[in-house]
């Protein structure tokens, strides 16, 4: 048993951060995440992360990567997730592991270099209004029609689409199927005609997720990823990544790194509630103990272990931690927390009572998506535990 | 089935008498009717609640309840004031927003405090609609005792000329008029503090950029700067000295936030319980989840808690205050009440409580601006087991 | 300085009336003097109350309270019983028992579902504090729907012959007489079952050991054993089919559950008031740190928010029933409170609260008690969200 | 980063899992613990451990130990405290080590084997009426009289005082000094003159607890142990070591393994209440979490790393971990948990409930002993986080 991380680990942590504190402007958390601004950034630092190959590292160096470790990959994710880095891309998270899984060799070929270094953009087509939580509810269709698919239906909570050119869809192609078999995936154009992006604006006042209207797009069945009918398999094995929860508690440690250098600057905050004391106190321990369960669930992935409840457990208390670290944030900065972002009377010049702000009611988000805790919850009772369902 | 009708009567006829319930399910109507409809806009533009409307609500008497006849108002109990004070905020904060300052605001400070000749002048506006008196406590610097003010008064003849800075001023730059507590001779802590009532558009009289706040989007904010401000000696409502009765009035305003915060607990109760009705989720009602009926359970139990404490607190009050230990108490329970009940039905409604379209989050963010008001959550516990106990604390320790 | 005092009089004249008030006083000093020196030594000894003190609470009228004056009684509303029964449970749960069965226990379920016959045979003896009578409704193999027993009575001419095993009865082997809940037909479900009275000396009945139970302790506990029991058929107090219509009853006991449980909120709370004001730590008074204070206000806002939730659901059911809702509602405010209130007067209590020396310990011991009997936290919730909601559940899914 | 314990830990593992499952009498967990056949299986249990030299295994040889590493002696508690085993003196864990650091030859040389070989039972006399969670309030007196110095005062919640014959004790010999400078502390003889031992019987209706009166007894001035002036900071060391929390841990993951083998066999309770799915799973994780914490602490320590606030948050987080296990457990077995441990209806002939019941009501200590949970806050946030005072 052993803690620590090896001395080249140390070494690739500290070039990541460098890289992180030279190239990301020092702007970057302070603008409108959604907006134009914000957008360019991400380009720019995604093209110089491809440039490093770094945006898919863990992945063969014939499509793009550097063959990377896990533990490094993971060392990478914290750290650009704790500076709250664009360096996180979904087709690289999961529709890229999907594609080398269930592709076939032409698709992998045309698809994933591309991923590797950028140039395409995706969205992640999933949730329905009548599917959430319960994804395979989903009813949008794929119906066969020559050589195309043509889909009809309606998606939402779609983060990034009016960013994006492919979409990662999921859709019915067999309705007299059971709910878990009728479904495929397939990769969509998203300039496709009758393909129609509506934004959604969210609790933090953000444009960050849209609906997504199909009126008979058609998808050539060369985009059709994996056997038809098997779908619901191969975006259940993406979503089991998406779990594994490093980002959340990178983020969740330099937010409260944060909010604890500003306690220690002003003394009047704790002289005017003592209490935060023990509540910071809670705070850090709460965080080292869900990057210990962020370390385990990748060191059980690198055993070669199957990930099933370790990762929810990682996830549930994660997502659940970032809200608490907010709620915190929340009471240290009390009015000021209410701040817009570009009030110069917020705090570190609005960057910080932002991150807690917004971050306090996006956290509402990731207690929502990929699965809510509660679905986590039933997955750690019935896979870890061996209880009744 | 209406689940908001059910609530109402789980006490039957014996926490409310039949005519306060006829005065409820009037307004209950009316904000349905005239300001639900609007309430996602008002919040997303940010817009306070238009004059005419105000004066709507004035003719209708709502501004007036517990003044005195004698100064044009209804001289009703508070608790009635609280009920359309509640019905109004669970349609829109925004449209309820006057007959919080009116009824449980400065207006009552004047009520309880001034002279008649201030209360004959000042009051009748009031309940007429044409002018809204906001209070302006805070400062940039003061931290969370009140009495480390600095914002000074001096009086020179008949006027006094008042100078400093306010902060987190609910309704600055949209309101007539302020209550600004300030301090008006040299001596330290509370014994030099009083309040003069400040014309909006007297000269000197500056506001900052309106707050684009988390919550409480519509009842505008800013700072307000008071540079050689000269005020009628007639307009000084509370002479050097009278901070510490003022508690009595504090209370009664603690008691409005109590009410806005129900609001907040009840509506996200109603919305929550209609979409576990409506909703069907891995082949059920989303209401056949244990999970979820326990959620509702809690929520049931946490507003009915903060609704009796809330009423008894009123009732003790009569047309008066109530006492510093029931208003803290209720407070305290609806505040919490509203941040627990609004956050859960974020999360009963799974994505959709996350949209603005389902108004659900907009209740979480109110939820939190509430417990900021009117003396945080640190504070009123502070001061609960001060007068519990009968201990005096510094709350700087 | 008493602490007590000051929450009595919070809400001042309103909530409670004088008469109220001063029943209130004059039960609180009796069992101060009288029952709370021996709390300690009972609770050790697991010794329920000698009848030589039920008859002298009979004595005085508390146990009629709420029966009719045409039966002994004294007729008067649920709320004033539940004022002395508080009062009483403060200063010994042993000492409380005898009320909370003939005010709000199965002597209610006779009063409002029995013939005049039967109650003019029963409840005399009850109001006399002659006999007690216990309910018993529990099965070892019955899970938590009531629904599911199979204790069984079958009539044969003019006697009810009854099998079956009974747990968890609550004045097992002490009480004299026993309200046993019981299947009377075939039909399945809630359909076929009744009640019938059982003395417990019948031949035919025996008991099983006392329990050494957590909490409750000197409230008898026991499985009953119902060999060919002959009872008479004039003891049919509620017939086949009958039980659906005694969740009214039931909610009678739930305000009775409710008030034991506040009694025991309040007493941590005075408890803890009094600990963190006298005792001294780091060279500070125990009640001058921060967390102190906050952690006495919550304690506060709970016991007043039960209490308040319980004078509204009795208040409502004047001399018969509170709703359903309400009385849910109370109850589960109230167990959770007990259990959080004790729970952090322990932890203020540093390893005093640990040791029998101090009560606060029994306190937390009897809350769990508390919430387990009437129907747990989680069957309250179910049946909250059922009623709030107007849905049915399967309280099996 | 290995989270592995290598083959020949994992064999030691076994061994002593092996040792308590043939050794301890199947007995030991239905029976009081404070009774008398308790008492007697401690004593034969303790033992035998000590032939294996497995009481004290970290203390060198010469002193009776194996020099063993903390790794190995974390494996070793973390098995003993997972079965409840009677495997922990007081003596071992903190009166050795101090003697150790602050005691002269004669001192080693006379008190140390004997604590190896559990011949000498001590009990700890730290807490007094007056002195709880601030310890260095304590009022006992010490006056040199001759060779001897003189106690009088009293001491409570004193554990096993009644088994004990040995004291080691923390008493006042300078009046004059601030508050932690007056401390001394000695070893004292529980048979003394004048030493009365009177019992207090706990929540659980234990006798486990005592109040211990000192009224002019008498200790041999070689009984001292350190220098005058110095008790406090010889007892902080040791109050440091109590607190690395493998125990809490150990025994809460027992406690909820059988809550949920009853959990699993039982199919009514997840049908009766549902939730209870939910809760198991978050106490799945809290278990898994806090023997992270536990591991890390002792990794820390074995880098030669001061463990100060990492203790304290291991601490925090443990014992308030097994009061929630013991609140679940009262949720599965509703009014059977509340059942007398000789109640033939209790589940698992009366074992598994008198544990939650008992451990439900014995957490309180647990937050309440070494330093309330609140102290400890107060570590991490000071040490820790650097908060101001």
């Amino acid at each position: 048993m052993d803690f620590r991380f090896a001395p080249e680990q140390e070494e690739f942590r500290a070039q990541v951060r460098a890289f992180v504190e030279s190239e990301l402007p020092v702007e970057w958390e302070r603008i409108d995440p959604e907006g134009e601004r914000a957008w360019e950034i991400t380009c720019e630092f995604q093209r110089k992360l491809a440039d490093k190959k770094w945006l898919a590292m863990a992945w063969p160096p014939a499509l793009g990567g550097l063959g990377a470790d896990l533990l490094t990959q993971l060392i990478y994710h914290e750290t650009m997730d704790y500076y709250h880095a664009p360096a996180f891309t979904m087709a690289v998270a999961w529709v890229g592991p999907a594609v080398m899984l269930y592709g076939n060799e032409e698709q992998k070929a045309r698809l994933l270099p591309r991923m590797a270094t950028g140039e395409d953009v995706y969205c992640t087509l999933y949730s329905e209004p009548g599917a959430g939580s319960d994804l395979a509810a989903m009813q949008t269709k794929a119906v066969l029609d020559g050589d195309d698919y043509v889909i009809t239906g309606q998606k939402v909570w779609t983060s990034g689409a009016h960013h994006a050119n492919l979409g990662w869809l999921a859709a019915r192609t067999d309705p007299t199927a059971s709910k878990h078999r009728g479904l495929s995936t397939f990769v969509v154009d998203v300039d496709s005609p009758g393909l129609t992006v509506r934004p959604l604006i969210n609790m933090a006042g953000q444009h960050a997720f849209n609906e997504v209207f199909f009126d008979g797009v058609r998808v050539p069945k060369a985009n059709l990823i994996g056997e038809p009918g098997r779908g619901w398999y191969n975006i259940a094995t993406a979503l089991e990544f998406e779990r594994s929860g490093i980002e959340w508690i990178a983020k969740a440690r330099r937010r409260l790194d944060q909010i604890i250098a500003h306690v220690r600057e002003h003394r009047d905050i704790l002289e005017n509630n003592p209490q935060l004391r023990f509540e910071l106190a809670d705070r850090a321990i709460e965080v080292e103990v869900g990057t210990l369960l962020c370390y385990r669930t990748i060191h059980l992935a690198i055993q070669g272990k199957a990930m099933t409840y370790e990762a929810s457990a990682s996830k549930v208390y994660n997502s659940e931690l970032t809200q608490r670290v907010a709620q915190t944030g929340m009471k240290v900065f009390g009015p000021y927390a209410g701040l817009g972002r570009d009030d110069p009377r917020s705090p570190l010049t609005g960057q910080l009572t932002h991150s807690i702000q917004s971050g306090y009611l996006w956290t509402f988000a990731n207690t929502i998506g990929a699965g809510s805790s509660e679905i986590q919850r039933n997955i750690i009772a019935s896979r870890g535990l061996g209880l009744p369902r | 089935m209406t689940t908001g009708d059910r609530t109402r009567d789980l006490y039957a006829g014996t926490v409310l008498d039949d005519e306060q319930r006829a005065l409820r399910d009037m307004v209950a109507r009316l904000a349905a009717e005239r300001y639900a409809p609007h309430a996602r806009d008002w919040d997303r533009e940010r817009r306070p609640l238009d004059v005419s409307e105000r004066k709507f609500l004035a003719g209708l008497g709502l501004l007036g309840l517990t003044i005195p006849t004698r100064y044009g108002g209804e001289g009703r109990p508070l608790l009635e004031a609280l009920i359309v004070l509640e019905e109004l905020a669970k349609a829109s904060p925004i449209a309820a927003w006057p007959v919080f300052e009116a009824c449980t605001g400065p207006a009552r400070v004047i009520e309880q405090f001034g002279t008649d000749e201030q209360k004959a002048r000042l009051l009748p506006p009031v309940v007429a609609g044409e002018k809204t008196i906001a209070v302006s406590i805070s400062e940039p610097e003061a931290g969370s005792a009140a009495t480390d003010m600095t914002t000074s008064g001096h009086v020179e003849g008949d006027t006094v000329v008042v100078n400093g800075v306010k902060r987190w001023c609910s309704g600055a730059g949209h309101s007539e008029q302020y209550l600004v507590y300030l301090r008006l001779g040299e001596a330290r802590g509370g014994k030099a503090i009083g309040a003069v009532l400040v014309d909006g558009d007297t000269p000197g009289v500056s506001f900052g950029p309106q707050e684009n706040l988390m919550g409480f989007r519509g009842i505008c904010s800013a700072d307000i700067f008071l540079d050689d401000v000269r005020v009628p000696l007639a307009n000084l409502i509370v002479p050097a000295g009278g901070f510490s009765k003022l508690f009595t009035a504090f209370s009664i305003e603690r008691l409005g936030n109590t009410t806005m915060s129900l609001a907040v607990a009840q509506t996200a109760l109603d919305r929550s319980a209609r979409y576990v009705i409506e909703r069907r989720q891995f082949g059920h009602q989303v209401a056949d989840f244990q999970l979820v009926q326990g959620a509702i359970a809690d929520m049931v139990i946490r507003v009915e808690s903060a609704r009796m404490l809330l009423y008894a607190a009123a009732r003790e009050a009569g047309t008066g205050a109530p006492s510093a230990l029931a208003a803290s108490v209720a407070k305290c329970a609806a505040n919490e009440a509203a941040q627990f009940v609004s956050g859960l039905a974020i999360q009963l409604h799974g994505g959709y409580g996350y949209s603005e379209e389902y108004e659900i989050e907009r209740l979480h963010r109110d939820s939190h601006g509430w417990a900021l008001a009117g003396g945080t959550l640190n504070i009123q516990k502070i001061r609960i087991a001060s007068e519990y106990l009968g201990m005096r604390f510094d709350q700087r320790r």
